[in-house]
């Protein structure tokens, strides 16, 4: 074990795959000789060449179309989005190509395709800010991973790489520097399997990705006042595997939903719905769901400030939820 | 001539059984036993079958949803494209892409795809991987003058201008996008002249002499091949029939669509036969008799085909694993 | 009053602006020359010249950019996009010009803008038969209207063009051939109220556009049994109003939602949510939801059929439910 | 010599009021009191000034995200620019938009724009509203040579020439796209030729020299305002600083930065002026101290000015009606 970083974990996995599997490339905006945007790419183009780390021309949809070809072609290309924002330039491409082809010609072709891309805001404005994690999981053909932990990075991201299946990788901007343990050795972690961050017995907390580490730092908090929230950590958005959620509501009978994307047919409404329908007669009070503020993100530092749960509105919210 | 007399025949042949093909498709669709999009490539077959004759069999093809002709030139079953089109199990694509979707991976045929420019960029990624593989494949991607004008046509050719990967596009330039005029859609309608901004080396052929479309096809297809970059091929031609079927063609006349058949390119390579004496009348209608026992049977094993399973419907979505 | 198709009805629409607004335009592929290639826009061309109605290039990107700016310029565009599959190709400017532009400049410009489009299916295969209303619903910035009648169709277009706000304005080819009774005079309809369509104690069905229809069909053999249904047609998604679905659910104490887009992170899945919390103590059993199953759509008849709930799976469902 | 004293030092005013207003503004960037973005056009300042000392006040201009320089180019008060950076209620956009939004509609400044390529259509469409109006507007669009990969840049232009709307596309080739150079990135490096595949006249031209960016830029929109249809600049320049805050530049050398700076665009209008007696030293001086004090009041705006009201977070997400 070692501490690493959330970007330095995304990175040795990508290293050790591409050191793996010679049919293993890299290919984006800035990803090789930059050494990626956020530095999550850094050092590859020097080790693996420019044949293995592409540089791309600014143009998502030929990015991404390219990627499916060439793992239709046999490779298994990580493509880079450079923000998730961009994934709006290649969405034929990803809805209609990556997610369909496998399907659409009877199986006959498979698209081991990793789209690699970070949510994340910052002063960033309206178009710079955005989270569409509800948007891919809305689709059937493609998994959408989120991991909110360097170990989970790195061993989600080693599966997706291996994986015959197009996967939409989504990390954080805001969590590549959060550091965590990490196994030195060879380890994968399954894709489609939710994850209890922390163990109680009072309130189901769900959540993924950054908001993971809300809801720790305001279970911590509430802790304190002896209220204890176990949290479910998604980690794969699609396919959604909800038994830990439901195990654990059927244990606190309360359950609150925690995404940063904004919450109309997000994440939340369809665990809620689910919740509601499949665990019925175990919720003693109604799901209740903590999203993004539903207007495009300002770039103004204390209006920003207001758009996304933090730890405080948390707490305030399971503390109203108990009473 | 730079032409035997058995590929002479063979392209003649190709030609019109991709004709009568689809002359049975469209009576099909009018008995309702084929639905949703019927993209007729009547009056262009000369593209696709010149084109195949040129490329190897190795060669990987890319293709737009107007795709039964590259399918059959390639000498794919015709029944195994009817029964897609009549929605069967045993179709080319299991029934699952119909019409517009047509596949044939262990023949290099990579699929015929329905949104306009989306799959230029991947011919591009498969020629990144031919490239990345070594492996001597050239990637031909066929699309229409209309598709010439959206994004991905030219984002993925100037990636793959960049890379100087071995592909080559063939721009059916059929006059029309649906109903829109070339002229009225394209600054420039002189499709080749596209690719000058591109860096990519540019033909304009006459897509209606299969001959001229299968030399222009190898030759540009070797010089990709040999590690020149892409390269593009504009073969004019003219579609006879309305874009799909109930297509009510107020956007040019009728005067017009009977001036175009003067060029039919069946017939012009049937003159070329006769006249070249390479074929006799006789030789020309045991082919034809020939295509129409094929077709009889592709309709025949579309017909009895049983449709796909209904649990096919939740099979391929993601491979399992 | 007269009987018109939907089609019609929203060409009359169309028609009648274009003559009381000189700012309204048409623009898209095939409106002109053509005339719509569901002939809604037949004969426009004609009657107003190809200053107002305008043939694009294959090009949707360029044509919701365009529309965009000339919205901003002073104009009253109403883009068409040939179905809702190839809004995939101008997602970042209905995302980030479309939606964004009057809040991130602080208000100082508005995008009048109607962008017409085809939801809808019928043996058209993967990438042709898609319904994305839910990834529209999901974004702050837009208004998103589904109208399922004629009537709705008609009058809903003419507040959408008026409007000064964008308007993602979503049509069904399968209903174009529907008919219903529509004014002669000029009226319009609302954005943003939903309309109950059958009155019913024992049950609410929430649907919208196509769906609509099979709720009532299912509603009527229902009845014959003396179950009945309360309809609550939400014609427009966002902004979302809850009202009449609560004032339904708090008489019937039950409710499904019926939808024609695939139901992970659906509508569905926001009004079940919505429900769950806001009248959590109004149900007698959990929300229920029907929608496509989820998978690529196949081309095959009989396998499409299996896609789409039907008046057969609604009732069963609904018994069920009451049972 | 084509430019009177008076214009000669007001453009000598606007590029070092923009080079000053953006060194302050990294100062304040470092300080932490400027978050997100923000795009220095330092080197480039020709550009924008010289184009809109040719553009007239109507004239619309859509901007890409490097777009400082474009808006104090027009004029607008810099303290209302330096407001934005600080994201202050009483910035250009409010405070909502930041570096990469500046708009200012009253002064037909239509807006900076954060992704790539995407505003090009916005301008298209902008620019057919003129010509549906009949006013006598052109509409400027400013981006980099990065852009011209993105389909957009293809197809808004493409449409642009059809429709034959007043359109004039400025691209600052710049030499790199963030840190890729043009060649590895564009398969065409001389931009202007990239026009010749929609039918655009386009020129190259030096970009560091303001004279030669104002005459082009005045020529081309007069062709274009006249109904000849959209015209294309490639104005050539270089990027001094990195591409935003925080750019490793592993990209370039040090000394090739240092070269180019030999042609920072204001030291050659400075020299220009000197040499040939249109200004003395004193007169250079007088005109950097107005340049200080300006922006000394500008900060201090910024500084002194309120953050935006929280109700303002829900406020303009739909225009109320
Ligand atoms: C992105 C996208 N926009 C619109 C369509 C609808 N459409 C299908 S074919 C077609 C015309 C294409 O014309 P062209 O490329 O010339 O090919 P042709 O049909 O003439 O062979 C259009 C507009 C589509 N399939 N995809
Ligand atoms: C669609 C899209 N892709 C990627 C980015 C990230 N990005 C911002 S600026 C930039 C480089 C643009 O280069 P160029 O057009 O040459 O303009 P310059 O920055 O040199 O002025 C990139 C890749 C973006 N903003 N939008
Ligand atoms: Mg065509
Ligand atoms: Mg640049």
């Amino acid at each position: 074990m070692s501490e690493k970083s959330y970007r330095d974990a995304v990175r040795d996995a990508l290293r050790e795959e591409l050191i793996r599997d010679e049919r293993v490339l890299i290919l984006g905006e800035e990803v090789g000789v930059w050494g990626g945007t956020y530095a999550v790419t850094r050092s590859l183009y020097d080790e693996f060449g420019g044949k293995r780390i592409i540089d791309t021309p600014i143009a998502e949809a030929a990015i991404i179309g390219a990627a499916v070809g060439a793992a239709m072609g046999g490779l298994r290309p990580v493509a880079e989005l450079m923000t998730i924002n961009f994934s709006l330039e290649a969405m034929d491409q990803i809805v209609n190509n990556a997610a369909k082809i496998h399907f659409m010609f009877g199986g006959q072709m498979k698209v081991p395709l990793v789209i690699r891309t970070p949510a994340g805001w910052g002063q960033l404005a309206a178009t710079h800010s955005q989270s569409f994690e509800a948007w891919f999981a809305h689709l059937p053909g493609l998994i959408v991973a989120m991991p909110g932990t360097p170990y989970d990075a790195k061993g989600m991201l080693k599966t997706a790489i291996r994986s015959d299946n197009p996967v939409m990788f989504i990390e954080h901007a805001r969590l590549y520097g959060v550091k965590g343990d990490v196994p030195d050795g060879e380890y994968t972690v399954p894709l489609g399997v939710p994850d209890i961050k922390r163990a109680g017995g009072d309130i189901t907390i769900v959540t993924y990705s950054r908001m993971l580490h809300v809801a720790l730092a305001a279970a911590e908090e509430l802790s304190r006042d002896g209220i204890e929230c176990e949290i479910v950590d998604l980690r794969t958005l699609r396919p959604l595997n909800m038994s830990k959620v439901y195990d654990s509501v059927v244990k606190t009978h309360r359950a609150l939903v925690l995404e940063e994307d904004w919450t109309t047919c997000g994440m939340g409404a369809e665990i809620a719905a689910r919740i509601g329908r499949d665990r019925f007669d175990f919720l003693d009070a109604p799901v209740e769901r903590l999203g993004q503020i539903e207007v495009p993100v300002p770039y103004a530092r204390n209006l920003e400030a207001l758009m996304f749960p933090d730890e405080k509105l948390v707490v305030q919210r399971v503390r109203e939820m108990l009473s | 001539m730079n032409v035997a007399r058995t590929e002479a025949l063979d392209l003649h042949r190709k030609m019109g059984l991709i004709r009568r093909f689809e002359e049975r498709a469209e009576e099909a669709y009018g008995q309702g036993k084929i639905g949703g999009f019927l993209h007729l490539y009547i009056g262009e077959e000369a593209i696709a079958v010149g084109a195949m004759a040129a490329l190897k069999p190795d060669d990987d093809v890319v293709t737009h949803y107007r795709d039964h002709g590259y399918v059959l030139a390639r000498g794919i079953d015709p029944g195994l494209v009817m029964a897609e089109l009549y929605g069967k199990a045993t179709g080319i694509s299991k029934g699952k892409g119909g019409s517009m979707h047509m596949a044939a991976v262990d023949r290099h045929l990579w699929g015929g795809y329905a949104i306009v420019g989306g799959h230029i960029p991947l011919a591009v990624g498969l020629a990144l991987a031919n490239q990345y593989r070594n492996l001597p494949r050239v990637v031909t991607c066929f699309f229409g003058e209309g598709a010439t004008n959206i994004g991905t046509f030219y984002s993925g050719l100037n990636m793959a201008a960049v890379w100087k990967v071995p592909l080559l596009a063939i721009v059916e330039n059929n006059r029309y996008g649906m109903g829109t005029a070339v002229e009225r859609a394209s600054a420039v309608s002189d499709i080749y002249k596209k690719a000058a901004c591109l860096n990519i080396p540019s033909v304009q052929i006459d897509g209606n002499d299969v001959l001229a479309v299968r030399d222009a096809v190898r030759e540009m297809a070797d010089k990709a091949r040999a590690g020149g970059g892409p390269r593009l091929i504009e073969a004019k031609t003219y579609r006879f029939r309305g874009h799909s079927m109930g297509d009510p063609q107020r956007y040019r006349t009728k005067d017009e669509v009977e001036e175009a058949k003067a060029r039919d390119p069946i017939l012009l390579w049937r003159n070329f036969l006769l006249g070249n004496r390479i074929a006799e009348e006789a030789d020309l209608r045991k082919i034809s008799d020939g295509i129409e026992a094929e077709i009889e049977t592709a309709v025949r094993f579309a017909e009895n085909s049983p449709p796909p399973d209904p649990s096919e419907l939740c099979a391929n979505v993601l491979v399992a694993e």
